[in-house]
């Protein structure tokens, strides 16, 4: 068994000693090994010229990543919390996913930016977001958003390998949990969702955080004789479709569980391609469980009145098999 | 840019006893936010200004009600400086009902917006606009309020310190910008990542703003140097940089131990520990020890109280979770 | 007949009077009446201290809005091209929309970014997205983009009055647009979508330059024997899903039209609430026409074909009234 | 800081007969765009560096294959001083089939990757991050590659120009930052939203970076100075800010007749056109009137026969608009 936190590292660490171009850069990720402590080890093992501490300039960060991704290197860069995406959105949102496409492809930008996402810690308004819905809106990124320890290490070399810009959501939720390690040489593709469950009632739909919290909802509710597939899209984009419509082709039934905010949740693009592709498909009211429509308290009680909860996913579920 | 000199003119030493009983208030504070965190009480983070009292309350000394403050995630000392009771603060990181912000902003978010003091913010940097267009607003409403942004060393090198500068110096607008250099961003020794060897007061001639460095640990000299930056701000003369000098006695945030410090430096920086300046200043000015502990007596016994209030204080209001997105209280979103 | 583009400043105009504390910042925005000329006459109308010139700096200028907001002011900032809000990305995520509810209701915000968006004009990929769903993302931000010019006037009244943050989007594609001038008085609220054409077959759902695309759509449809409801949403926050299932209950159809790519599209969340909560009132999927996945190319004839235009509308509505 | 006075050293007339040649490429391309656009062939905006050409062929004239430059949407220059044809531009600028981005780009992102030319940036000082990125990718990869960044007066006061000189400066990379001050950002005379009288050049001393004044209208002056910036960064000695003082001849963009330019100013700066500069100098290095004509019609002949090429060439491929998102060629979003 190891952790999600450690097995950030070891993603990484894996690749840099596969490919001399891999470079990482960020915040107190050097010595001190990150203010999570993902990146400890790498600065000892690979030293000050592939293991960068930068200043507090976030723009400076990713957008010195992407010229170094343009020109031979394969960065990764750190932002600390995801909501300090904001602080270098150009680059996330105009400069890296666009920068192909508008020159025609005359170039590649084989970059990833990794960042520590999600609530449940109790870091306030600034320092909890769920933001991998605003990643979304950007066509030219590539997400990832793994749930597992193996999936961290699996989805990392996909990451550091592709050829594209990704986006690395590491849910801080997720840090301390613990599972099985990846196998040597462990890669898992991106657009290819884990059907970590079957049942026949209903299909529940989750990412990151969501996806242990949706597996939890399905145990209390088989005790209660419903029977629930799990799928866990692991990234965003490319977003892996053909399964949820398979699952929902046998269940009939669909339950998002999203952290980020119901209003330009990640989950309503789920709903919207079964709605268009999947109508015939369904029985009853497709359901989205996601972040309430308010900023993210700090006080855990009320941080658990807004965010997804094992509680709400059963409820929902059971009303809606009740349908 | 001229080296303040610690000057004790224009000060009194009542004055200066209640200016060392805030600091007194602010450390207690600290300390009792430090240990219930440690006994589960306080969750999230905190990050403690411990050690840099005295440039919050010399601040403050030097403004007037009506001032506008901003401040950080490290912001303790500032809500304090401004008017925040120890129990609000308390209560806030407590996750409590009568917390400052209901329990809804925590550690990094202490707020005493009926005096002045608008926010701690937790995004580097961030709140340096903000007290801009304060200022601003100041000077369009023609009151003579200043506005004064508290920041850290490394937020000196975030696009928005550098926005900041320059638009108020364009405008000449009435801000301060008061940098706390305590030696180090997070972990990360300031100058290993800075091309400035004083990050804040280096800079600021570049964009024609006057600078001063201050003794951070000296309320009094701090005190000064914030007066005269403010009279200059009042008189029309435009923004000022200053860059005070000091250093935190705990790590980081509450998960670092701070184990990147050279050895030795923690203990040199305690014996300039601003508590132990202003006793000495106060001693000069013919303050008893008597007085002194007695000022530092009723902090403790405020904070003391203050523990007990907020322990015994309801939890957040379950239903202000859904309070307060807009201006009519409520969260609504659709029709 | 007055312009779209006349009605921003004639707006804005109408506040001003009303209202000393109303003060206009931005790039290029004062003698010079901005790029868009869509603040002309505001300078010589109200003077320098009113309507502010700023240097490039994004940031400083929507924050210092927020401060100024704080402290007693109404101002309205202008980010030139709505692609920039990326720049300045922070303050729209993380601070203005946050303040509030972190501080447990201490201060109130109340501020305009007004900023034009959309294509449609050849400006290429960083001049020409339609963001307003970068928006949506955000909790506590408030979110309007009128299809005509008495609406400019109308919702811009609402805006600056309004005692929360807004975002006004203006789109670039209308601005030479023509429409009746907004009364004297005139005030449009928000969360009021207007039903502009009545159908019986299907419901058609525009916000901003796909208003008048839905209309044109709706008229050749008619002239096909297809009766469409055209519904302008006119704000995306606060939305307006009552108009949408109204409408919806009469037609049973939906297609909601969106200039913002498909993936994280606004159209996903109207979506999304009407599988929800009007399921039963469908008799067809429901189809998103809207922005393709890719970043927006150049030349016209490629934009055309990755932008909701009025062949693709026809074209979805026919395949569905004949599902 | 120190001013750069015009010399010719080092330049051999034959040489600076080539750099007259390409600003006359240039001259003419920006000409014609300005025509092609008049007459609704072109669309969508142009942003014309008619009267700055000497900076980007004085810059690259200095450098070496395989030094990269970023440039902005006024980028035209610097596209065909890195090697771009006149025609691949116009064809861009038309929407044509044979442009350099295939169409998907247009005038403000001119491109030509091939020779190290890594785009045109709309977004305003964007591009700074990356030319410290690719000066730091030479240095992880042991090349002696430099990178330079080109920009306007008015990028000078967004943060990311700030972050850029900070962290180039920190990590001593070499890297040139290249400001083409033409004393406007858009329609504002840039001293009346700038703290600083020489945007660039009076900022980078805050960092520690070296900062040169040069005549943006003298070609050679601009190569000489560029030749040492650049021989500072190959010796390991950090990134260089130059402030060339230049001139557009042409508004904003297309549709900014510049009425608020003072009478005179541009019929000033012409007298200094920089190609009436550079054929002064090819004159005084004994270059005859016939050869310096030869040079000029040499480059009015190659951009006649550009716009025809360009005019003739097939409009942009309808399928190209869903190509090139990812590297594998396509746009697929899903499985
Ligand atoms: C934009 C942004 N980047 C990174 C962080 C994470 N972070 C929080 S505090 C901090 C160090 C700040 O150092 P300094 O400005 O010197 O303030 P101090 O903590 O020393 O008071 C960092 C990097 C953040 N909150 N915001
Ligand atoms: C971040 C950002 N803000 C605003 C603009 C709009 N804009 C385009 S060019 C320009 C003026 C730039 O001035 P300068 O940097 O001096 O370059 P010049 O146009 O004079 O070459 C502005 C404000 C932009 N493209 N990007
Ligand atoms: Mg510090
Ligand atoms: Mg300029």
């Amino acid at each position: 068994m190891t952790t999600y936190r450690e097995s950030v590292a070891e993603g990484i660490a894996r690749e840099m000693r596969r490919d001399d171009t891999v470079v990482c850069l960020g915040e107190d990720i050097g010595a001190a090994g990150g203010v999570f402590k993902t990146t400890v080890g790498l600065f000892d093992e690979f030293g000050p010229e592939r293991v960068w501490d930068t200043p507090i300039s976030e723009q400076a960060i990713v957008g010195a990543a992407m010229g170094a991704a343009m020109t031979g290197m394969r960065p990764v860069a750190e932002i600390m919390f995801s909501d300090f995406l904001a602080c270098c959105w150009d680059y996330l949102a105009n400069e890296i996913p666009k920068v192909r496409y508008m020159t025609g492809g005359q170039v590649t930008v084989p970059l990833v930016v990794r960042t520590a996402n999600g609530g449940g810690l109790g870091f306030g308004a600034q320092h909890s977001q769920s933001v991998e819905n605003w990643a979304l809106t950007v066509p030219g990124l590539k997400i990832a958003a793994p749930s597992t320890p193996a999936d961290v290490v699996g989805l990392m070399a996909t990451a550091i390998r592709s050829d594209d810009p990704v986006v690395f959501f590491e849910h801080k939720g997720l840090f301390a949990s613990k599972g099985a390690p990846a196998p040597d040489g462990h890669v898992v593709p991106f657009g290819q969702a884990a059907l970590l469950r079957e049942g026949t009632d209903v299909t529940i739909v989750g990412l990151a955080s969501t996806v242990p919290l949706a597996l939890t909802a399905a145990d209390r509710l088989a005790e209660q004789g419903v029977q629930a597939d799990v799928v866990d899209l692991r990234t965003l984009l490319p977003l892996d479709v053909s399964s949820v419509l398979r699952s929902v082709e046998r269940t009939s039934r669909l339950v998002v569980v999203e952290e980020n905010p119901y209003q330009g949740g990640w989950g309503a693009t789920v709903v919207s391609v079964v709605a268009e592709e999947g109508f015939a498909l369904l029985d009853a009211p497709m359901r989205r469980v996601a972040g309430a429509n308010v900023p993210l308290p700090f006080a855990d009680a009320l941080e658990d009145q807004v965010i997804p909860t094992v509680d709400k996913v059963v409820d929902t579920v059971k009303a809606l098999v009740d349908y | 840019m001229t080296d303040a000199t610690t000057t004790t003119t224009g000060t009194d030493a009542a004055k200066l006893l209640r200016r060392h009983e805030t600091m007194a208030v602010i450390r207690r504070t600290e300390k009792a936010a430090h240990d219930l965190f440690m006994s589960g009480l306080v969750k999230g983070t905190t990050h403690l200004a411990a050690g840099q009292e005295a440039v919050a309350v010399g601040a403050r000394g030097a403004l007037r009600d009506g001032d506008y403050a901003f401040a950080t995630y490290r912001g303790h000392h500032h809500a304090i400086a401004w008017g925040a009771t120890a129990e609000e603060c308390l209560a806030e990181l407590m996750s409590k009902a009568t917390g400052s912000c209901k329990g809804k902003g925590g550690s990094m978010h202490l707020t005493k917006a009926a005096s002045g003091m608008l926010g701690s913010y937790a995004i580097v940097g961030a709140h340096l606009p903000m007290a801009v267009g304060a200022a601003w607003s100041a000077r369009l409403r023609a009151t003579d309020q200043v506005a004064v942004a508290f920041f850290g060393d490394g937020a000196t090198n975030i696009g928005a310190f550098h926005e900041s500068l320059n638009l108020a110096a364009v405008w000449k607008l009435p801000v301060l910008f008061v940098c706390e250099n305590n030696l180090y961003m997070e972990y990360t020794p300031i100058g290993t990542v800075t091309a400035a060897a004083n990050p804040a007061a280096d800079r600021a001639p570049s964009y024609g703003i006057p600078a001063e460095l201050v003794d951070g640990n000296d309320v009094v000299a701090v005190e000064d140097a914030v007066a005269r930056a403010a009279e200059r701000a009042r008189a029309g003369d435009g923004p000022t940089v200053l860059e005070a000098r000091t250093y935190r006695h705990y790590g980081h945030s509450r998960t670092d131990p701070a184990s990147y410090r050279p050895e030795g430096e923690l203990e040199r920086w305690l014996e300039r520990d601003p508590l132990t300046v202003s006793a000495n200043q106060l001693r000069a000015l013919g303050t008893s020890d008597d007085d002194i502990r007695a000022a530092e007596e009723s902090a403790a016994a405020t904070v003391e109280a203050a523990v007990d209030a907020a322990k015994a204080a309801p939890g957040a209001d379950l239903a202000e979770a859904f309070t307060d997105v807009w201006a009519d209280g409520g969260a609504e979103w659709r029709t």
